[in-house]
This record gives structure tokens, C-alpha cells and sequence, in this order.
């Protein structure tokens, strides 16, 4: 970087006809600190021009340019002999078997989607899966993880409405299927919600190809939709915080998504790149073309050179401010093989779709930009993209939360004898209850390869043609995380391994999503930085590297911040499919055991947030070795099939898992009788959210050989109960405590308590 | 045998169809909305997806399709035609089957499996079943509220055309397992000479145990069968 | 040729279900509106195009109507006038 | 009190990507009307209501608008008197 800032120096542009001067303000405006306004000066060698200072105000954004995060994220553990390709591509690349590999990764639309739900939620499913297709894999499926305010609001309603049907028609109409997600619905997220969404794609090793421009001379092309005036400075706008005055003419113009031809930019992408015709591409997305010329030319090492006048646009009179900084939808830069121009217009026009060529790849380390021959914009291409200046920060841990984590819930553990009217208010909290209402509206089985549809511990797509199989799953729980820091980050990470060993598969590989608050106060940074120290000691411990991510920081509404949500997708192999294991009890007549034990902390349940609306309290400790020896053992049971079902007890703890395993989908309904005598009080016992857990119910012939399994894995087990007909009910009962419900009681709580909220109350609109 | 699967811009499911006709032997290949000419194929189907984006109405952009004048020759010679899902919609827009697929009464996508019960076991796509055998087979649309006018209903039901039904568990066409508002529970109809099929659900994803049903299979070998009984004599 | 602005409306055939504008139609009921008795729902269609005249751009609007904007089982459409484009030219 | 039908126009902002015209406009001019510049698709809503008079219905109308009907974010609207409707009741 420093070489390159020495090296390559800005040659003098004169200022652009219409232009406004750069004052003080102006880069102010365009989240640019009078220190970091400096360093673009010194990295120029001159003032920038105004187009200059937007390519500037993008590249060095916090969406682009991770200026708060980049020092973290160093600290993660990224290698592993499975990774084909780790950090700072377009998604991470693992080794799957076969001779196929897996492109995956998460991104966040949440500002977006907190102006606009529907595209907002919709244009983010668009831009994770191009993120996808540019690396040559084929997308084959989509997850989501959302947080929104709770549902008892109008507004609410309209944000979780409209991002699921943004979600769901987006990715429908492409036709990837949707395989999981979460959904939390908490007072920490109103205002700002979360829209995280995950795609996983499939590509035999040879196919893989990456985003560099190289070639001294070759054909900069751009592909797919034209270039609006939509979103201008999104990538400005999404690292800073809303404001409720924040008024309609202030925002940037919302981006609209067209899944048609997000399709078909899908279709001609990957046959562009098996042609041989092109040697780079990239998504447009965040800060579109600056961004993506850049990138690739940084990468590269070379240089591009862009005419504005050749852009194909939808708006006559676009400047090329404009023109280089909108998030217009559904484009690609590729970089075409020369001579073979022809080629890529050829597969472009099957398609259906335009390409243009827009400018070269240059050897001389520039971002050049020509308006009808005259530059406006000379930018050194590296200091761009990699001079962003990084800040490491003081964190601080916020005393209000201390407080909240080390306050007394004495009087919340009086509670004993029949706690079955809490145990129905648990099961039918949108949290904990049947998220069908969800992926009902999303096709879960297009492309005839989803073996565990949502609903699962895990999702899981067959791999065509082999024996073999990917899961995938997005987990984390924002008030553990909230209430402490890097056990709750460990805990995300924990959970997701968790729900892949028990469909059967094995941890590989984690991609992250970080939406926190405001990193420039010290206990958000404080926040950020612990997370990521939990993070990757877990990730260490499990073996499971990172391979991606995307950090969305300034979740805040009035100076108010979310709850610190680091999400983990993660996902995991299954060598023979006929292994894989459903989480629901298949048979009266099964034992059911627990794996793992309670540690007693009811801190930051779900108990807590639905009897007494509190987010407080000591949250469960978690210990990596003993997680680690739980997925072992989870896995040496399945692979010796001794398994019926296999699930994860996390929100709402015991009961509320033991319900989900006799729910299923509600289809075969079945009932439970269990017991367990521990030394905790009844409402830890029951509803206590521990980590490290798993029930598994399996032929009771087997019983003793997954007790002698667990044994070996120095893992806590014991036989808890029998699974029965649905006519027998559902019990449990802990010392000083039960639980006890007819089974379709159960059912109604949970199947209904979504559905019941969104078609009963009118959403109130924007 | 030999299929053509026609592929729309914004068609989604025609690998898995590919594949489905694959699974039970017969031979199959794509062909493109622009390309012309299907003589050479034995069935014609049109796979389910997003043609056009569903923009304006589901299948109606597609319908003006050049390909689309030879499936309507093709089936007028009473060449066998099966569109599944948006294939349905496109059929119902071309005239090739009555009445329209609307947008469902909950005004939501709904994709799940449902159960479906067969009205009819002796037509060219449904002679592996049974008469009121109950088949568990996926759905997922937005447009799938198939109506018509009075006359046009009363046909349907008068002349048997009516192939699939959406019922719950007991075999009931009840209204709790009509997932979009179809008029008498109707999933699937034919045109009066029997070779046009159309239906919502997708058999082309239950071919296979693993991921959840195999009851689409009787289809495709339904079809298979019908046309090596009359092989050489079709269109 | 002069370009002129076409709208056309497309309505969901009376009688026929109309569930978007029952939803609607209920929406508006329960946010207070108790006097509203019947909504419906249909497409509005801005079409700029080039014609001879006020009459042909009418005319060929109609026609696209028939052949690709309406479906005649379901849906009834109108074709209005919105006025001729300064500075025409693509 | 007298019942009028109201006709309500809600159109994608100017400047917004549509993807639904785009998609009508590709086709008319593959259909070979080339003389297709431009294709906007919005909805047409018709709402019968009771009201005073035709101000206050066209004002109902335009609260409607801004509460349930246009997205301000992404849509513009506008509201046209159909006129009073006969024999009303309901
Ligand atoms: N937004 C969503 N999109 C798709 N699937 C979801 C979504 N939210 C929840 N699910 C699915 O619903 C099931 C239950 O979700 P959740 O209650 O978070 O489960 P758990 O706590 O067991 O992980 C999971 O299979 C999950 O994948
Ligand atoms: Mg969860």
C-alpha cells in the first residue's frame, strides 16, 4: 500500500463544468473526517475533484472500506487445508469432496430494509446471491437471519411483512430455494431491523474463477441492468445511523430489484465464464461501478479506464458522479478476453440482456474516468481501494449493561409446581413458535435437491450426482451477546455447530455477519471487539475457519443500538446423505435422552423476555472442549446410525425442545413422557437456555450404546423419557416442577401464534 | 419416448423436470422459447418458474413466445402437453386449457406440500395411479387460483376433466386444504381431448425418498406407458 | 408521428373474486373508514408511443390490450388518453 | 350522506426502476409495435364509499393514499371523482 502510494501519483484534472467546490462541508457530507480528507490529499498529491471525492467517500466508507472493523477482523483464524479460498474475495470457497466446491457467504441489508422492507429485503437476496455466481459457482441456497422490534406494533408488522415477502419473491422468481434462517422478534431491534441473508452455491473446482482485472488493454464490459439514478451513496448511507427525522428528500433513492433479470444476469454469468471469454467479473453492488472497477483493478495490480459515455443508462443526464456511484441492481463488470468482445455480447444477447464495453484494464495502477474523452477522475488505484486509514479504538464495557447482567433474578426463580400456563406463553412467543408463517412463503424444494427444508436444526441441499450433501444454518442470540460480549459470540458459533452435527453433518467453515451499533462509542467498540475474540476462539476450537463476512456497523435509531448481533452462517459436509437426521421424534415407543448438562443461568432467556419483559441476568457460560466433545459424539452416533432424531436445545430451553421434537411440522403429531431430576430450581430445569445440549431419540435397543458413545466422549447422558402417541399427552417433569399439556393444546400454541398476530392486526404502513 | 421441455426466460424448473423425465427412461432435451420446430418430439412439457419475471400476469408474456405457435399445433394434432406450474398458467393464457390461474386468496406464496387426490386414472398422465389415490406432492406459487366462468366450471366438472384435487389427509376436499382459493379444490385439469394436462404442484420434485416423496414418479411413467402403447401413432 | 401518453386500465371483471381488493376493502374498514363498501384492484398501464395521430395511439393501444395487457377471462380494460409528449424521440 | 366511486392511480416514482414496464415494453416492441418508448405499470384501485359530497370523498381518498394505499417511499398517486353512485345502500 505504501509502495503504491509512493509510486503512482494523481495526475492534475481540471474541475468538471456544474460541479460543486469541495468546502469543509461538503466532505462532512460525504463521511469523510477532516483527517482522512488529508490523507486523500496526500494520496493524490492535489485536491480531488468533486467526482474524485465520491469515488473517495465510497471506497473509504465503512461498508467498503471496514475502517472500524479491518484490525478485528485480522484476528480470525482463516486457514484451513479444506479452504480453496478464504477472506476478501466475493465469498469464501471450500473443498466439499467430489471434486466439487462450495462458494458461500452472508450480507447484511438492514438500512435498506429499515426505509424500505420489501426492496430492501429483496435487493439483498439479489446482491449475496451475485456474490455467489461471479465466483462460478451456481447458487443452490438461501438462508436469512432477521431481527426485528417486537410484533405487538403496527410498523412492525409492515417491516416483517414486507422483508419476508422481500425475501421470499426475490429468490422464488430466481428460483434458489430457501433452506433456514432465524427470525427474533425484540424490542432491542425496533427501529432498526435486521436483514442478513446467506446464499450457498456449487461449482466443481475447475469452474472457480475470481474477481481480478489484468491484462494490459483487455475490455472492461458492463453486463445486465442499466445504471440509474437508485441508490446514490448507499454505500455512505449504510454506515451511518438512521434518524426518525431523517426526512424522505435526505434519503437515497431506494433500490428496486428485478429477479428476472437477476436471472438471467445468473444464467449468462455462468456460461460467460465457462466460455472462456472473459478472465474477470464482478458484482456492481455496493458503491456499483467504483467499486467494482476499483476492486478488480486493485486486486490485479494493473489499472482501468472507464468512459462514462459509454455506460448504458436508463436516465438521460446522469453526471458521472452518478453515474459511478449508483447501486442501480442486477449488473456485473467483467472483464472480457480481447477479441473476444463479440463473444460476450453473443451469450449477453441470448440472455436477453446488454453489455457494453465501458473501458480497459490499464498497466499504469490508475482508476481512471473519462467523460466523451475528458478525464474527470485520476485516482492510484491502490491507495483506493486499500488506503482506506483503519482505526483500532478504546472499548469500554457500558456500566448499564454490568448492571443489567449482574442484577439479582432471585425473585424470577420462585416460580415451581405447574408451570404449564408459562410453558404455553413460551411455546406461543414468536420467538420459540412455528416460523411456518415465514417459509411457507418461500419455495424450499425448487431445483429438486432440498433434503431438510427449513423447520430443521439445519438446512441441507443434495449435491446432484455424488452421495453427498452441504448444510447450512444461521444462528445467534443478540441478548446473550448484549449482556456478555464473547461468551455470547462463542455461544453463536456453538449453536450453529450444534445444528449441524445433529442433521448429521460435519462443522467445516463459518462466514459472519457483525451489525452492531455505533463502533465510534467506546462499548460498542468494546462489544465488537470481544465478539470477534469469541468468534474466533470458537472457530478455533471447532476447526471451523472463516471464510467471509460482511460488517454492518451504525445500527442505531436515536442513539440507540441494537443488540450486538454477530451472526454465523455456518456450514457443514455430510458424506452420505442416507445419515442425515431430522430433529423431529419419529416413533412412540423411541427413548429419548439428553446429551449435555445445565448449567443453571436463566440470564437473557426467553423466559425472562416473555414473563417479565427482561433482557437481564447472568447469561450460560459456555465451555469450547465440552461443545467440541458433544459434536463428536453426536456425529460418531450418526455415523453408526443409531440415531431417530437429533435437536439442539436452545431457545426457551428443555421443554420448549422437547415440544418441537413432538410438534415436527405439525403433520405427526406425537407426545412425550419424560422426567429429569436435577439440583436447580424448577423454571432453570425447564426453561433454563444452557449450552451444549442436545435431545436425541433414538430405538431403545440402542439406548446403551449411545450412553457407552457419550461415555467415551466424557459427554453428561441419560435416558430422560419415552416418545408416545400424541393421545398420551406431553409431560415433563423436573424436581419441585411439570409441565403437562394435551398434545394438540401444544400445537395450537405453536403453529398458530404467528399466524394469529399478522392476520389479525393491519400493519401499519411506512 | 423423446420430451421437449420448453425453457422460458425466467423458467426455473426445467432442470428438475429435465431430470425427472430422465429418472424414468425416456429421452429428453431442452428447447429454447425462440427456437421452432417440434415434430420430432413424442411430449412437449413446459416447466414451472418465472417466465418473464410473472410481470403483467404469470404466463402471459411467455404465451406470445414463438415456440408457443408450435405447442398449440402440437397439441392441436393431440400431441400429449403437461405444464406444471407457471407451464399451467402459460397454457391457460394461450388458450390451450380454460380459464385463468389468479393470484391466491391469502394474497401470499405458498409453498408446501400438499395432498392431492386423483380424479381420474385413465388419462395419458395418470394411468399409474389410482382412481382417488392421495398423492403428497410440493407446491409453490403465488398465481395458482384457478377460475373460469360458470359455464366453462360446470364443463370441467360435467365432462371429468378435472384431474387433481387438493384434499386433507382423509381425502376431503375441504377448504382448509385448498392452499389458494381454487374453485372446488381443482389442482390440476385437461383440455376436452385429454392431451393437454395442466396442474399447480409439482411432481417433477417428488421423484425421490431423500427429499421427502417419490409419488410425481407415476407421472412421468404414466406418460411413458400411454405412449408406448401408441407408439409411432401420435402427432 | 407525433408520442403520445397512453393509460390504460385493467380491471378485474365484475363478479369475479377480487381477494387483493377484499383485503384492501377490510383494511380500510378496521382502520376506521366504516363508510367504504367496495374496493377493487386493477393495473394502471402508461404506455408513451409514437402514432400518427390521437386516434391511431388509441387504436393501437386497444390492440395491445386484446393481444397481451388483458386476459379476456378475467379482466375488462379502458384506454384513455393522457396527451401528447414535448420533445418526443426515444 | 351519497355513495361515489373513486378511482385511485398509484405509480412507481419517476426515476425508480419498474421492473414490470420494462419487462410489458420488451415485449410490445418484440411484438413489433417498435414505436413503444416507454411502459410504467401501477395499480388502479376503485373504492365505493359514502361521503357528504364529492370533496369529501376525494378527501377520504387522498388520507387512504397516504395511510395504506401509495408507498410514499416508492410510489406517487393520485385520485379521480368516478362519479356518484345510484340506488347505493349496502
Ligand atoms: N427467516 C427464516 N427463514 C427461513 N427459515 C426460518 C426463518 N426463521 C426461522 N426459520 C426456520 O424455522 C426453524 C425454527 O427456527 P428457530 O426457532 O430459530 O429454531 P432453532 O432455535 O431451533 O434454531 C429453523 O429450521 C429455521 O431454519
Ligand atoms: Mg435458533
Amino acid at each position: 500500500m505504501s509502495q503504491a502510494d509512493a509510486t503512482v501519483t494523481a495526475s492534475p484534472v481540471p474541475p468538471r463544468d456544474g460541479d460543486p467546490a469541495i468546502t469543509p462541508e461538503v466532505v462532512a457530507d460525504h463521511g469523510l473526517s477532516p483527517e482522512e480528507y488529508e490523507r486523500v490529499r496526500t494520496v493524490m498529491g492535489r485536491d480531488p475533484t468533486f467526482t474524485e471525492l465520491g469515488v473517495f467517500s465510497a471506497m473509504w466508507s465503512e461498508h467498503c472500506g471496514y475502517k472500524n472493523s479491518k484490525r478485528l477482523l485480522r484476528l480470525l483464524p482463516t486457514k484451513a487445508p479444506w479452504v480453496i479460498q478464504g477472506p476478501g474475495e466475493n465469498a469464501g470457497v471450500i473443498d466439499v469432496g467430489d471434486g466439487y466446491a462450495l462458494a458461500f457467504k452472508i450480507e447484511s441489508h438492514n438500512h435498506p430494509s429499515a426505509v424500505e422492507p420489501y426492496q430492501g429485503a429483496a435487493t439483498g437476496v439479489g446482491g449475496i446471491l451475485r456474490d455467489i455466481f461471479t465466483m462460478g459457482a451456481r447458487p443452490v441456497a438461501v438462508l436469512d437471519s432477521l431481527r426485528f422490534g417486537d410484533l405487538d406494533s403496527g410498523r412492525v408488522r409492515y417491516l416483517f411483512s414486507g422483508v419476508v415477502s422481500g425475501v421470499g419473491d426475490y429468490g422464488n422468481c430466481v428460483g434458489i430455494p430457501n433452506i433456514g434462517g432465524e427470525v427474533v422478534f425484540d424490542r432491542g431491534y425496533e427501529g432498526n431491523p435486521i436483514v442478513n441473508a446467506m446464499c450457498l452455491g456449487l461449482m466443481k473446482h475447475e469452474d472457480l474463477i475470481t474477481a481480478v482485472a489484468s491484462g494490459d488493454g483487455a475490455p472492461l464490459m458492463a453486463v445486465g441492468a442499466r445504471t440509474g439514478r437508485d441508490g446514490i451513496h448507499g454505500a455512505t448511507f449504510a454506515s451511518e445511523e438512521l434518524s426518525e427525522d431523517a426526512d424522505e428528500s435526505s434519503r437515497p433513492q431506494v433500490q428496486v430489484g428485478d429477479p428476472f433479470t437477476e436471472k438471467l444476469l445468473l444464467e449468462a454469468s455462468l456460461e460467460l465464464i465457462a466460455s472462456g471469454a472473459i478472465s474477470g467479473i464482478q458484482d456492481m453492488g455496493a458503491a456499483g461501478i467504483t467499486s467494482s472497477a476499483s476492486e478488480m483493478a486493485g486486486r490485479g495490480g494493473s489499472g482501468v479506464e472507464i468512459e462514462m459515455s459509454a455506460v448504458p443508462v436508463r436516465e438521460a443526464g446522469m453526471t458521472p458522479y452518478e453515474i459511478l456511484l449508483s447501486e442501480s441492481q442486477e449488473r456485473m463488470l467483467v472483464v472480457a478476453e480481447p477479441g473476444q468482445e463479440d463473444e460476450v455480447r453473443r451469450i449477453l444477447e441470448k440472455w436477453e440482456l446488454e453489455a457494453a464495453v465501458i473501458g480497459r484494464v490499464t498497466d499504469d495502477g490508475k482508476f481512471r474516468v473519462l467523460e466523451n474523452g475528458r478525464v474527470v477522475a485520476d485516482i492510484p488505484a491502490l491507495p483506493l481501494t486499500e488506503g482506506c486509514p483503519t482505526y483500532e479504538r478504546e472499548g469500554v464495557e457500558s456500566e448499564e449493561i454490568r448492571a443489567l447482567r449482574e442484577a439479582d433474578l432471585g425473585e424470577h426463580l420462585i416460580p415451581e409446581g405447574d408451570l404449564t400456563r408459562s410453558f404455553l406463553l413460551l411455546l406461543g412467543s414468536p420467538n420459540v413458535a412455528s416460523k411456518q408463517w415465514i417459509y411457507h412463503q418461500y419455495d424450499t424444494t425448487v431445483r429438486s435437491s432440498t433434503a431438510v427444508r427449513p423447520g430443521g436444526d439445519a438446512g441441507v441441499i443434495r449435491i446432484r450426482g455424488t452421495n453427498r450433501a452441504v448444510a447450512a444454518t444461521t444462528d445467534c442470540n443478540g441478548r446473550l451477546v448484549y449482556l456478555e460480549p464473547k461468551t455470547g459470540a462463542m455461544a453463536a458459533v456453538a449453536e450453529a455447530a450444534r445444528n449441524l452435527v445433529c442433521v448429521g453433518a460435519v462443522p467445516t467453515a463459518i462466514t459472519n455477519n457483525l451489525n452492531f451499533g455505533n463502533p465510534l462509542k467506546a462499548h460498542i467498540y468494546h462489544q465488537l471487539r470481544e465478539a470477534v475474540l469469541g468468534m474466533r476462539d470458537a472457530c478455533e476450537a471447532f476447526e471451523t475457519p472463516v471464510t467471509g463476512g460482511n460488517v454492518s456497523l451504525f445500527n442505531e435509531t436515536d442513539g440507540r443500538a441494537i443488540y450486538p448481533t454477530p451472526v454465523i452462517g455456518m456450514v457443514g459436509i455430510i458424506e452420505d446423505v442416507s445419515r442425515i437426521t431430522s430433529n423431529s421424534f419419529r416413533e412412540a415407543g423411541d427413548d429419548i435422552l439428553l446429551l449435555g448438562a445445565n448449567t443453571g443461568e436463566l440470564g437473557g432467556s426467553e423466559y425472562l423476555y416473555v414473563t417479565a419483559g427482561l433482557v437481564a441476568g447472568q447469561p450460560p457460560s459456555i465451555d469450547l472442549e465440552g461443545e467440541r466433545a458433544l459434536q463428536q459424539a453426536v456425529l460418531q452416533m450418526n455415523h453408526e446410525r443409531l440415531l431417530a432424531s437429533a435437536h439442539d436445545c436452545s431457545q426457551g430451553g428443555l421443554a420448549s425442545t422437547l415440544a418441537e421434537c413432538a410438534l415436527g411440522n405439525g403433520e405427526a403429531l406425537l407426545g412425550v413422557r419424560a422426567e429429569i431430576d436435577e439440583e436447580l430450581r424448577p423454571v432453570v430445569s425447564l426453561f433454563g437456555e444452557s449450552h451444549g445440549r442436545v435431545v436425541i431419540s433414538c430405538d431403545p435397543n440402542n439406548t446403551a450404546e449411545v450412553l457407552r458413545i457419550a461415555r467415551l466422549h466424557e459427554v453428561p447422558a441419560r435416558r430422560i423419557g419415552s416418545v408416545t402417541p400424541a393421545s398420551e399427552g406431553f409431560s415433563l417433569t423436573v424436581r419441585g416442577g411439570v409441565v403437562s399439556a394435551p398434545v394438540d393444546r401444544l400445537a395450537r400454541a405453536f403453529f398458530d401464534a404467528i399466524p394469529s398476530i399478522m392476520d389479525a392486526s393491519p400493519t401499519t404502513g411506512p | 419416448m423423446k420430451v421437449a421441455v420448453v425453457t422460458f426466460p425466467g423458467s426455473n424448473c426445467d432442470y428438475d423436470l429435465y431430470k425427472a423425465v430422465q429418472q424414468v427412461g425416456a429421452e429428453v432435451e431442452f428447447v429454447w422459447h425462440r427456437e421452432r420446430g417440434l415434430q420430432r418430439f413424442e411430449a412437449v412439457m413446459l416447466p414451472g418458474g418465472f417466465s418473464y419475471g410473472d410481470y403483467l400476469r404469470a404466463g402471459a408474456i411467455a404465451r406470445m413466445s414463438p415456440v408457443m405457435e408450435d405447442v398449440v399445433a402440437f397439441a392441436a394434432a393431440g400431441g400429449p402437453v403437461l405444464g406444471i406450474c407457471n407451464g399451467f398458467q402459460i397454457l391457460c393464457e394461450a388458450g390451450l386449457l380454460p380459464g385463468a390461474l389468479m393470484r391466491n386468496d391469502v394474497l401470499r406464496f405458498r409453498s408446501h406440500d400438499v395432498l392431492l387426490r386423483v380424479e381420474r386414472d385413465d388419462t395419458l398422465f395418470t394411468g399409474d395411479y389410482e382412481k382417488g389415490q392421495i398423492l403428497r406432492i410440493p407446491i409453490a406459487h403465488g398465481e395458482g387460483n384457478f377460475e373460469a366462468d360458470e359455464e366453462t366450471l360446470r364443463a370441467l366438472e360435467g365432462d371429468g376433466r378435472v384431474v387433481f384435487r387438493y384434499v386433507d389427509a382423509n381425502g376431503e376436499a375441504t377448504e382448509a386444504s385448498n392452499p389458494n382459493g381454487s374453485w372446488h379444490n381443482i389442482a390440476g385439469i385437461t383440455n376436452e381431448a385429454g392431451n393437454v394436462l395442466g396442474m399447480m404442484p409439482h411432481p417433477e420434485r417428488a421423484m425421490e425418498a431423500l427429499l421427502g416423496s417419490t409419488d410425481g414418479v407415476g407421472l412421468f411413467t404414466s406418460l411413458v406407458a400411454s405412449l408406448s402403447t401408441t407408439a409411432g401413432g401420435s402427432a | 408521428m407525433s408520442q403520445y401518453r397512453i393509460e390504460v386500465r385493467v380491471k378485474p371483471r365484475p363478479g369475479l373474486l377480487d381477494p387483493q381488493g377484499k383485503a384492501i376493502h377490510h383494511s380500510l374498514n378496521s382502520l376506521g373508514w366504516e363508510g367504504v363498501h367496495d374496493v377493487r384492484v386493477g393495473k394502471a398501464i402508461y404506455i408513451d408511443l409514437d402514432a400518427a395521430d390521437e386516434a391511431a395511439a388509441l387504436e393501437a393501444a386497444g390492440v395491445m390490450c386484446r393481444k397481451l395487457l388483458a386476459n379476456p377471462v378475467t379482466e375488462d380494460f379502458e384506454v384513455t388518453m393522457v396527451g401528447a409528449l414535448e420533445g418526443a424521440g426515444s
